[in-house]
């Protein structure tokens, strides 16, 4: 499953951090459109890794699928789960009401149909009569909590699993032991303080930010890692790939990772302006 | 007399090999004229009298070459073969550089053959190293008023002032660019100074009696020579021979393949009557021009790949932007071999490169970025 | 017959010169290319070779005729008429059809090779098998793309 | 900062395309614009939309510049609650052994798309619609919880479910990739149903197969490959360095004729007629498919989700980022296309609509008759106005039928290799970026674009005249 980030707090955290991801859920209130959007937010692999490493996240793996979950809970849990959600959304009714009463209030003082000296009992005979109460009743709002109670408290695999083991665990998910590689691209890359996104669009596996990306135009499309010693620069790639960067103001960058020393190396393309 | 209609009469062969079509007129009710044509038909052939020679260079990577003027011209205006070395793609260097030097007092414009070409390709030059010198002053006075607002920045300008800044420099900008378009026109009439300028490095250009020494060389890709020798007998070397060359003779299947398939493509297209070019700018295989360069640009980049092959992405996706950023279609050119390893690599070797060619299928499709919102209606 | 062999004869050699002159190799192919093409000056191939993977890498070094559009602005340098640093070109075989060994330790050692660490950059010469050579510059390291 | 640059090079000409990904990728991150159309408290504290600059400086200003950026974005995130009001809330629940989700009492406009009804009533939605819906805050997401196997209600216990419950509920990371772009295209406006999955009212391109024989299909591939025999036989002589002594070619197509029949190339459908060909020779073969994900329609007010018509595309979901999933080989492509069964854009003789109910069936009838007879039915047992309108649909629909341009027969040829023939979209999702590519069957083989000697004759006679 791709990780995935739905707490607004934790996601102003990650971009402090340098970790922008993609938001990827639709806006409610500009649902038809994608170039703003919400949570989820999605990030990639690298950077949860880049985030555990650091011990700056929690990561829990949860090996049993979401139906299970579901139908793992019990009665006398899910009633205390729907207790939870009722309380919360009670909560936001009274909040809720006494802000629509209020307005209402200021409405009925401003067209002059009461003033300061009303009574209660006068005001409450006045929103009998126009059903107000009902009316507010039925506008009230019920809203969908982003972040999940369920998986909270579930118990997870990793409880019980070191550190380092969730490590290998996640770079398993590197697939073909060449892109383990990748990530140390990511790591160098982060550490000289860029932003990373994925850069598919744009020809490579990462593009990077020399900031964030709400201030900043990116810098560099960074390649998925070559073996140091051994794997050829495809240079038809490495053609089109520059030739693009000119036209999109991106430089062309190769690495890798010399296993002896465990050093990173780069290479930053430019096409000459001539040729 | 228009450009166009020297370009009509100077390229009006497709191919090296032309067809006969100087018979004389047939007159029905005159019989002897059937003589005639039957003697001229007897008499005429396709082929060349004169095969063009070339050279290989080169130490670990073959270069093709035709050395001589004249055949270079041939071949380039028979199809557009070739590229000259130190030419976008023409050979022009020749005629380039003794304009350059002033080393021909006849006028450039009074010399045939590759005149108007030689002009406008100097043209060309002149006019892209204009804009180049604008293009330099344009990125300064930019920089200028980036630094402009920096300081403004570092004064602790407010935000407000800020974009009274910028709202001032775009203008600025405009004007400062509409203005160097406006002088484009009129420095490319100029005589550039720097152009005529001898470099000591020009010395080595000549010979002792003050000629030019003919550097430029046109080389052929080695799909061309071996369009050229195989499908038209157009160079004095064989197939075979050039196979040899090309290729050990120890060679196996995976040795020849990458080869192999390149020629397939190149000869598909180029036998449906597209004048084919190398596409290394756009870093793909291929460019298909409709009759020729002079003509038409290119519309579509071909690149080749094998029939089961998967890229990442990112290749497909760069590839794809470059080219569709020159406004061109590109062309995925999957190609297929029908027969096993070994007998294709038997049929190499036994030079049956007919029956080797015919044995692969080619099959396109087109690679397109799509965008939703403009698919809507 | 005989003036066919005259005429042969002298194409021929004429011919053999304009070889010995041009293009017997690769490195002068790209010299002549940046020389008489380009219109760089100050061409010259570097004497001592590089050995890379049983194969001997020559570099060159020259000079452009102008400031070429990569470089950074440095504020009070009259950029167009100053003369331009060298350059260090690696030329290198795009050879479709044969296996390539241009790996990043064969960037890497090209840079140590130059041993001077004031080179940031070194133009690499990609000599493909149409005729035209494409040039790209390598700068080791991340490094930021031109301002505008 | 970046200020408009206009490149002038030969190769790397400016061009929008480019811009516009570029300002689609800067538009992504300036939030202040939106941020006005949700709160205007936002929109106030943030300047007009600047240009971004190229690196940090270090100055205030600039931080301040990306504070106000920064704050307009979760600032927006947060006021934008997915909700909906008491008045209008509409449930749905989860099934958990059905990974679908069923709506009790269902309303709203979304039900003219999306989901099934069934005999009770009830609407059953698939899990992409039921995320998509909460998403928008159209419907509350429940799980309900049984109280074992006696259904008294009162035992029920209903808990509202958050988008990360809904997403954790994803069977694999495959699905949620094909939600995304499932979200993406319906946030678009367009209808989208997955491709295994049938309308009540089946339509397809093609008719049932007319069963060819066994021995009719083996005479065929016999022939077939006899053609190809002929094909290299021909070829030999050509290439043999005895052709030009032998013949004389007196014009240049006579040599590209003999040129052209040296490498074979795939022969794609180009018309009505070879699209049925191929799809019964499909048949024959067997072949093994590569599934599409979805169908798509663009957005249209009258769709009937019983019976939907041909979609307008199908859209292949790919996960560059997998190392269990490729970009497609040659072969995967050709399969995929061969599996189509949408509006093939590409007919020429197929222009509008009405030409569409003409040329796609349902129950192996073609479509248009299909519609009329069930219209006939249902006008029995309906008010005559209906048939009044779709008799008068009809006639609108003959009306607006657009007379086609005959174009010049090199700019049909032109638009032929440009656009290609039967094609589908692959959507590439890039660790939640989706960019979309058509890949298009195309065929150079059947074009020959030689330089016609017409034209060459007649320039060379008015040259003599000169």
């Amino acid at each position: 499953m791709p990780p995935l980030v739905f707490d607004i707090d934790h996601i102003k955290l990650l971009r402090k951090w340098g970790i922008c991801g993609v938001l990827s859920g639709t806006l409610p209130t500009a649902a038809q459109q994608n170039v703003f959007l919400s949570v989820p937010l999605r990030l990639m692999l690298e950077d949860v890794l880049w985030l555990h490493l650091n011990n700056l996240a929690d990561v829990k793996l949860i090996r049993q699928e979401g139906h299970e979950i579901m139908e793992g809970i019990t009665l006398e849990r899910g009633a205390k789960l729907s207790k939870i959600v009722n309380d919360r959304l009670n909560k936001s009714f009274e909040y809720q009401r006494k802000f629509k009463k209020d307005e209402h209030i200021a409405k009925l003082k401003k067209i002059g149909r009461i003033n300061d000296k009303t009574t209660a009992e006068e005001l409450q005979r006045l929103d009998k009569s126009s059903n107000n109460d009902q009316l507010i009743e039925s506008s009230l709002f019920i809203d969908i909590a982003n972040t999940s109670m369920i998986l909270r408290d579930i118990r997870s695999d990793s409880d019980s699993l070191s550190r380092d083991d969730i490590s290998n665990l996640l770079f398993k998910q590197y697939r073909q032991a060449g892109k383990m590689q990748t990530y140390f691209l990511y790591k160098a890359l982060r550490d000289q303080g860029y932003v990373l996104s994925p850069g598919g669009r744009f020809g490579g596996k990462f593009i990077a930010y020399p900031g964030d990306p709400l201030r900043f135009h990116s810098h560099l499309t960074i390649q998925d890692a070559i073996d140091y010693h051994n794997e050829p620069i495809d240079l038809i790639s490495m053609i089109s790939g520059a030739r693009l960067g000119t036209t999109v103001k991106k430089l062309w960058v190769i690495g890798g990772v010399a296993e002896e020393t465990k050093e990173t190396h780069f290479f930053s393309i430019e096409w000459a302006g001539f040729g | 007399m228009s450009k166009g209609r020297v370009n009509q009469k100077r390229y009006k062969y497709p191919l090296p090999i032309h067809p006969v079509d100087d018979l004389p007129e047939l007159i029905l009710h005159n019989p002897l004229s059937w003589l005639y044509w039957a003697y001229r038909y007897y008499k005429s052939t396709n082929a060349l009298n004169d095969k063009v020679h070339v050279d290989f260079i080169g130490d670990t990577t073959l270069h093709i070459t035709v050395q001589d003027d004249k055949q270079m011209l041939y071949l380039w205006n028979n199809g557009f073969f070739g590229t000259g070395q130190f030419s976008r793609s023409e050979p022009t260097w020749k005629a380039r550089t003794e304009a350059r030097l002033g080393l021909n007092d006849t006028p450039l414009h009074n010399r045939g053959g590759t005149k108007s070409n030689t002009e406008t390709e100097m043209t060309l030059e002149k006019v892209t190293q204009q804009r180049r010198l604008q293009r330099l002053e344009f990125k300064k006075e930019r920089a200028k008023l980036e630094r402009e607002l920096l300081e403004l920045r570092k004064k602790g300008g407010h935000i407000d002032e800020e974009n009274i800044l910028l709202e001032k420099q775009r203008e600025s900008l405009r004007k400062f660019k509409l203005k160097q378009t406006e002088d484009v026109g009129i420095v490319a009439q100029q005589q550039d100074i720097s152009e005529s300028n001898l470099r000591d490095e020009d010395n080595n250009l000549l010979d002792e009696n003050g000629d030019l020494l003919p550097l430029e060389s046109l080389e052929l890709m080695p799909v061309e020579a071996m369009f050229l020798t195989f499908a038209l007998p157009v160079l004095d070397i064989s197939p075979a021979c050039l196979a040899g060359k090309l290729f050990q003779f120890d060679a196996k299947y995976k040795d020849i393949h990458s080869f192999v398939r390149s020629y397939v493509i190149y000869h598909h297209y180029r036998s449906h009557g597209w004048c084919v070019r190398s596409g290394i700018k756009f870093g793909c295989d291929y460019l298909l021009y409709k009759r020729g360069p002079p003509f038409q640009h290119a519309e579509f980049c071909v690149m080749g790949l094998d029939h089961d092959v998967s890229k990442d992405y990112t290749w497909y996706s760069s590839i794809a932007r470059v080219v569709g950023g020159a406004k061109k279609t590109f062309v995925l050119c999957y190609v297929e071999r029908l027969i096993s390893e070994q007998e294709a690599i038997a049929l190499w070797k036994s030079n049956n490169f007919t029956k080797l060619f015919n044995s692969f299928q080619v099959g396109e499709v087109l690679y397109k970025r799509w965008v939703p919102g403009r698919n809507r209606d | 017959m005989k003036d066919i062999i005259n005429c042969r004869r002298e194409i021929t050699s004429r011919r053999l010169r304009k070889i010995r002159m041009a293009t017997t190799d690769i490195i002068s192919l790209v010299k002549n290319n940046l020389l008489y093409f380009q219109m760089w000056t100050e061409v010259e191939i570097l004497q001592d070779d590089l050995s890379w993977k049983g194969n001997s890498l020559r570099l060159l070094r020259g000079r452009p005729p102008h400031k070429l559009s990569n470089d950074v602005d440095t504020e009070h340098e009259n950029s167009l008429s100053s003369p331009r640093p060298l350059e260090f070109i690696l030329p290198i075989n795009m050879s479709q059809y044969k296996e390539n060994f241009l790996t990043l330790e064969c960037l890497s050692q090209t840079f140590t090779h130059l041993r001077s660490p004031s080179t940031e950059r070194i133009l690499l010469a990609i000599i493909n098998d149409d005729g035209t050579i494409v040039y790209y510059f390598v700068y080791k390291g991340v490094r930021k793309p031109k301002r505008n | 900062m970046q200020f408009a640059g206009k490149k002038t090079d030969q190769v790397t000409t400016s061009n929008p395309g480019f811009e516009e990904e570029e300002e689609e990728e800067e538009l992504q991150q300036d939030w202040s614009q939106l941020a006005s159309l949700v709160s205007k408290n936002a929109a106030l504290s943030l300047p007009k939309r600047g240009e971004k600059d190229y690196e940090p400086d270090g100055t205030n200003l600039q931080d301040l510049l990306l504070y106000n950026a920064s704050k307009a974005m979760f600032d927006t995130i947060s006021d934008s609650i997915r909700d909906t009001t008491v008045k209008s809330e509409v449930r749905g629940y989860y099934v958990p052994h059905k990974h679908q989700a069923v709506l009790l009492k269902p309303k709203g406009s979304f039900m003219q798309t999306m989901g099934r009804a069934d005999s009770t009533g009830e609407l059953w939605l698939d899990f992409h619609e039921f995320v998509y819906l909460a998403e928008r805050g159209t419907i509350l997401p429940y799980y309900r919880l049984e109280a074992g196997s006696n259904k008294s209600s009162k035992h029920e216990t209903e808990i509202l479910l958050s988008m990360e419950d809904l997403y954790s509920l994803f069977s694999s990371q495959q699905e949620m990739d094909q939600y995304f772009v499932f979200a993406h295209l319906k946030r678009l406006g367009f209808i989208l149903k997955p491709s295994n999955q049938e309308a009540a009212v089946k339509t397809s391109f093609f008719p049932l197969k007319k069963q060819r024989s066994n021995l009719q299909a083996i005479t065929w591939r016999l022939l077939s490959l006899f053609k190809i025999q002929e094909l290299s036989l021909f070829s030999g002589f050509f290439y043999s360095k005895w052709n030009f002594f032998f013949r004389k070619y007196t014009t240049s197509p006579q040599l590209y004729q003999g040129l052209n029949r040296l490498v074979r190339s795939v022969a794609v459908p180009k018309n009505k007629k070879e699209l049925l060909d191929a799809q019964s020779d499909r048949e024959f073969q067997k072949v093994k498919d590569i599934p599409l994900t979805f169908k798509v329609w663009k957005p249209h007010s009258n769709f009937k989700k019983r019976d939907p018509g041909l979609p307008d595309f199908q859209v292949f979901v790919y996960n560059k980022n997998d190392d269990l999933q490729h970009f497609p080989t040659y072969k995967e492509l050709r399969s995929m296309f061969s599996s189509l069964d949408y509006k093939f854009e590409f007919l020429s003789e197929i222009e509008d609509d009405d030409d569409w109910e003409t040329n796609s069936y349902v129950e192996d009838i073609p479509r248009k008759e299909y519609i009329h007879k069930r219209s006939a039915k249902s006008q029995t047992e309906k008010s005559e106005s209906s048939m009044k309108a779709s008799f008068q649909k009809k006639t609108a629909q003959s009306s607006t039928k657009k007379k086609r341009k005959a174009y010049p027969p090199h700019i049909q040829q032109n638009r032929r290799l440009k656009t290609g023939y039967r094609s589908f979209i692959i959507a590439i999702m890039d660790n939640g970026l989706i960019s979309f590519v058509k890949m298009s069957e195309a065929d150079f083989g059947s074009e020959s674009v030689w330089y016609t000697p017409n034209t060459q004759k007649k320039v060379d006679q008015r040259w003599k005249k000169h």
